[in-house]
């Protein structure tokens, strides 16, 4: 059987577009040192450590767990390195839950980085390949065509994408860690930005940030007894799910494995009708269109409908029932290996109450969502402020 | 009844199937998929399962070997991830990447798992691209090669006065010998030890026998719980336990000659009776593991030396009888090899007990240990 | 007191190359000799019949190897689009120009492909296009050797036809 | 299909990282530029060479920095004959630990002898620097380690 589990601590750095002022060290160890302090703890009270980040040639570095190992408290002790494309985050803390969990270990640091600006994403993101077709679209244009055929299904209009976008920077305006903070954000911004791959205006994609996150998962003991700043948010569901790139008849736009993903963890949770039952979530959102296109994917809304409650407002911190990455989400904030695990930390913010200006009232549940790869590699957990 | 790491009870986890291509210097004509494709055949037509029966699956590999970013996602090709799988990669040898397969086995949701990995050393300047493991700012612009590093600690043991040439050339000579009866090898002799020391030095002390052969490959191990796993498999080889621990990446800040990690990994796999709870120290007690069958993941002959008297194995214990790393050295596959070449021993009935170590890092800086057995732990349930 | 009065240093440039040897593999090797001799080979799985293409060896639902070989059409239709007009490195088209995620006659998966010879304004979902090579003598093993795909002049493919490729 | 079918094309992953280094180590590389070498000391005790922002061991920030070397003591060493490409000499040469006086623990650097009969664990060696002008804060300011003594 499963042991209970929670989030006692979490940290994070101040992301930004060049993090000139720390080594890969230094970056990991701002957010990890954060998240101690939070639950209270010292490197040694750390039994295992759980690592992730996209792919190395970002840095340069090959398994640079093994050079970040004395930077994080692992010496002596077990460490794990994820690999799971953008989803990363989300699965590493999933691979640190289940050390917790499945009765392994009992306090549990995991960390997830990008120092982007150590290279360059978009080279490192799309390498050439010999034989290859010459790089045609860009990172954007993989997922522009999906967006269209998204539109083109649910009949969605233009400026969905649009609200999107303005409300996520809207709420990162509130959040001091986020690397966007466009004071003067406004629908007739995003309109008229640049049209980079029609449909996807530049406003409406994610910038390319250099960023930590870090969290402490602890057993129910640990957990009961901590003197942590503030309350646990113990796992109530959580799972990873992943099908293949391409395949005939797959649908890129709502993919079996991420509806998959939702189903098994609000079984696990016992969530019957998301929409009511979560109070917030945290969402992996890089291109403003997948608001509403994940809105239905985790049944939020019905297929085709996503829309309508991004329309209505629904989605929006200031007003609406259901909010969606209070944080400023992806489109605020981007260290590729580090976004997956600041959904999965936000969530844990939100049901602990220590998410200030951007905190959602009386969260009892919290969704974390994050994605990867050509929208195949998927990670959820949702938190609760109960015990499970 | 043995304990995982925590000191909580073990689930009881066993090999049930593992399969491995046939390792060589290089596959002329195939990519890594089409390398790893019949592996994962294999591995489940051995029990007659398919990936459907999978309740999990976790891999390991590096995009830097391979030379492209996001390179395992087409290794899901091979498995066929439809519908969709309960899945996850590991930037690691799939050594690692069965241990958390293991851990969640642990919890009773899933009775099955898949594990894999895969990689072509000889696409690459193998060399260099393990040179980029190194601390950036410190080490790696330096251009230190796996080779000098290994040279380094062979040299201090040396000076420990603990081995000499001639040990490294034994170890050597003895997997060579041991690698005549495994059919995916690719490093195999009769030469005695004597005459391996005719070698040429490549960093010295280390001359060439020591080193490692550079290998194309891909391996895959299936693991059931409980009664699953007797259903699977008439001897199923039970993992008892399992540990893995990091040591610091400064060089200059360890002993090179002794390997404190591996003997706290086998503590923490039930191996070794605790104490020493310390940052990396190790037991305390002289204890020695006393198993049939060590597979030991030494990279470079001395590193064998070091892990022998880390685990305090004595001579009844048969080390590396598959010809180990010297015979075949797939990198982010051998360590994987290890566990089920132990296994293995265990399956074929040749052992009633059986470890596996693998290492990642340079010098053996991090090392796993795995405890197998005929019987699970706490006698049969 | 150490840096002295010169400026203290902040940033390291490491260089860093690494050479391969790129082996393509049996599967992508046969497509690109059938694309030396102008045209698309696919490769059929055995399980569940469907055709892919580019062939990458084996089925991705099925994990099996796929060895049938299926010779597909020259035209195909557009199953959906974007319209790139952002400048990146390693690009060798001016902007804007169209990209098209392509079902051929045949073939039971879409893919990316460049589309000119029409105003950006007037591209849309099902519009049947053809793949246009580069001279005979050029033809090579390199996906090169397809220089881009333009309207064939059929009618749209309804969507319904193609809508399960999206 | 036969090897000869099978097509191969040469490939680079090629790029100049741009590293920031953070304080610790920016501070360190500025000493070797300006021809010092600096350690850093950790609340255990310990003087870390070269210096990181974290005790190798125990992970605790780093305090005050203060000079170590520019001499020291091999701890281990390997006889490179054939330099590979990049490493810090073109002549054989020996990679060494070496201990820097002050220090508490080694730094992986070369040392440039006439071959390996003059090597030994246990010598004492110091850095021989770049001209002041051709150093640019990397760990090649200090060109190499020489036997000390020898000039």
């Amino acid at each position: 059987m499963a042991q209970r589990t929670a989030v006692i601590g979490v940290g994070q750095t101040y992301h930004k577009a060049k993090r000139e002022d720390v080594s890969i060290a230094g970056l990991v160890r701002e957010a990890a040192v954060r998240a101690l302090e939070d639950a209270q703890m010292d490197w040694s009270d750390i039994d295992a450590v759980v690592i992730g980040k996209a792919p190395d040639m970002f840095e340069g570095v090959v398994m640079p767990e093994l050079y970040l190992a004395p930077a994080l408290g692992a010496v002596g002790k077990p460490m794990i390195r994820v690999h799971t494309a953008g989803s990363v985050g989300g699965s590493t803390a999933l691979v640190a839950a289940h050390l917790v969990s499945s009765g392994t270990h009992e306090r549990v640091l995991t960390v997830a980085f990008e120092k982007q600006s150590d290279s360059d994403a978009m080279w490192a993101l799309s390498i050439p390949q010999p034989f290859s077709a010459p790089l045609l679209a860009g990172a954007g244009g993989y997922f522009a065509p999906i967006i269209r055929a998204y539109m083109r299904r649910s009949g969605a209009p233009d400026h969905i994408g649009i609200l999107v976008a303005v409300k996520d920077r809207k709420q990162a305006l509130k959040n001091p860690y986020a690397h966007l903070h466009i004071e003067d954000i406004s629908f007739e911004m995003v309109r008229d930005s640049i049209m980079l791959w029609d449909p996807v205006r530049y406003l409406e994609t994610c910038p390319s940030s250099d960023g930590a996150a870090a969290m402490v998962l602890a057993s129910e003991s640990v957990a009961d007894s901590a003197s942590a700043s503030y309350p646990p948010a113990w796992i109530h569901g959580m799972a990873m799910r992943s099908e293949p790139t391409m395949f005939a008849g797959r649908d890129q736009v709502n993919p079996r494995a991420a509806r998959e993903c939702a189903a098994d963890v609000y079984d696990q949770a016992g969530i019957t009708e998301p929409r009511r039952e979560i109070d917030v979530a945290e969402v992996y959102v890089p291109f403003s269109w997948y608001e509403p296109m994940w809105l239905e994917s985790l049944g939020f809304a019905a297929e085709g409908e996503g829309w309508k409650l991004t329309d209505s407002g629904a989605t929006a911190l200031d007003g609406g029932d259901i909010p969606w990455n209070c944080s400023g989400g992806v489109l605020s904030t981007n260290p590729i290996g580090a976004s997956g695990m600041l959904r999965f930390l936000e969530a844990a913010m939100q049901v602990r109450g220590q998410a200030g200006d951007h905190q959602v009232e009386t969260v009892r549940r919290a969704l974390g969502q994050a994605y990867g790869g050509g929208s195949q590699f998927f990670a959820m957990w949702v938190l609760g402020a109960d015990k499970p | 009844m043995a304990a995982a790491g925590g000191g909580r009870p073990v689930r009881p986890v066993a090999v049930v199937s593992f399969a491995q291509s046939k390792m060589m210097r290089r596959e002329e004509l195939r990519n890594d998929v089409e390398v790893l494709q019949p592996v994962i055949v294999d591995v489940f037509e051995k029990i007659g399962l398919s990936k459907d029966d999978m309740g999990f699956v976790c891999s390991g590999s590096c995009d830097y070997l391979v030379g492209a970013p996001f390179s395992f996602v087409q290794a899901l090709d091979a498995v066929g991830a439809w519908p969709p799988m309960r899945e996850s990669h590991v930037e690691m040898d799939g050594a690692f990447a069965l241990y958390e397969a293991w851990t969640q086995l642990q919890e009773d949701d899933i009775d099955t798992a898949l594990v894999f990995s895969f990689g072509r050393s000889s696409i690459s300047e193998l060399g260099r691209v393990l040179t980029l493991q190194l601390d950036p700012y410190y080490m790696a612009p330096l251009w230190p090669d796996p080779v000098a590093l290994a040279a380094l600690q062979a040299r201090a043991l040396i000076d420990a006065g603990t081995y000499g040439e001639a040990d490294f050339a034994e170890v050597a000579a003895r997997s060579r010998r041991d690698a005549r009866n495994n059919p995916n090898a690719q490093v195999t002799g009769d030469k005695t030890a004597q005459e391996l020391l005719g070698d040429d030095y490549v960093v010295a002390p280390l001359r060439r026998h020591a080193l490692p052969p550079i290998t194309d490959g891909a391996t895959a191990i299936i693991l059931a719980a409980g009664d699953r796993a007797r259903d699977l498999c008439e001897r199923p080889a039970w993992i008892t336990g399992m540990d893995h621990r990091i040591e610091t990446h400064a060089l200059g800040a360890r002993d090179l000659t002794i390997s404190p990690t591996t003997r706290r990994a086998a503590v923490g796999a039930g191996l070794l009776p605790g104490g020493g709870e310390g940052s990396g120290t190790g037991g305390v007690s002289d204890d020695g593991v006393s198993v049939d069958v060590a597979e030991l993941h030494a990279p470079f002959a001395p590193q064998e030396l070091i892990l022998r008297d880390a685990l305090g194995l004595g001579d009844a214990v048969v080390v590396n009888p598959s010809g180990g790393a010297l015979a075949a050295n797939g990198v982010m596959v051998a360590g994987l090899v290890r566990i089920g070449e132990a296994a293995s021993r265990i399956m074929d009935a040749t052992a009633q007990t059986a470890l596996a170590h693998a290492t990642s890092g340079p010098c053996l800086q991090q090392n796993l240990v795995c405890a197998l057995a005929a019987e699970p732990a706490g006698g049969r349930r | 007191m150490y840096g002295g009065v010169s400026e203290p240093v902040t940033m390291l440039a490491t260089p860093i190359r690494i050479e391969y040897e790129f082996t393509a593999g049996l599967a992508q090797s046969r497509y690109l000799k059938g694309i030396a001799e102008g045209r698309f080979l696919g490769q059929r799985c055995p399980k569940c019949e469907k055709v892919y293409v580019p062939p990458r060896g084996s089925c991705p639902t099925d994990g099996v190897p796929t060895t049938d070989e299926v010779v597909l059409g020259n035209n195909g239709i557009v199953t959906t689009y974007c319209v790139v007009n952002v400048p990146f490195q390693g690009q060798s088209i001016e902007i804007p120009y169209i990209c098209a995620q392509i079902l051929l006659d045949g073939a039971n998966i879409a893919f990316m492909g460049l589309i000119q010879e029409i105003p950006t304004a007037e591209i849309r979902m099902g519009m049947r296009v053809e793949a246009v090579w580069v001279d005979k003598k050029e033809l090579g093993p390199t996906m090169a050797s397809v220089k881009y795909f333009r309207p064939s002049g059929e009618p749209d493919a309804a969507y319904e036809t193609f809508s399960e490729y999206l | 299909m036969a090897e000869s079918e099978v097509l191969r094309s040469p490939h680079v992953i090629e790029y100049t990282y741009t590293r920031s280094t953070g304080p610790v180590i920016g501070a360190f590389l500025t000493g070797l530029r300006d021809g010092t070498i600096l350690g850093a000391t950790s609340p255990s005790g310990r003087v870390v060479v070269p210096p990181t922002e974290y005790d190798p061991i125990t992970s605790e920030e780093v305090g005050e920095l203060v000079e170590v070397g520019p001499a020291g003591v091999v701890t281990t060493w390997a006889w490179a004959s054939v330099p590979q490409k990049d490493q810090p000499l073109d002549r054989p040469f020996a990679w060494a630990l070496v201990q820097l006086d002050g220090a508490d623990t080694a730094m992986l650097h070369v040392v440039d002898a006439p071959g390996p009969d003059a090597m030994r664990s246990g010598m004492r060696v110091t850095a021989r620097w770049r001209p002041a002008a051709e150093r640019i804060g990397h760990m090649l300011d200090i060109e190499c380690f020489v036997a000390e003594g020898s000039g």
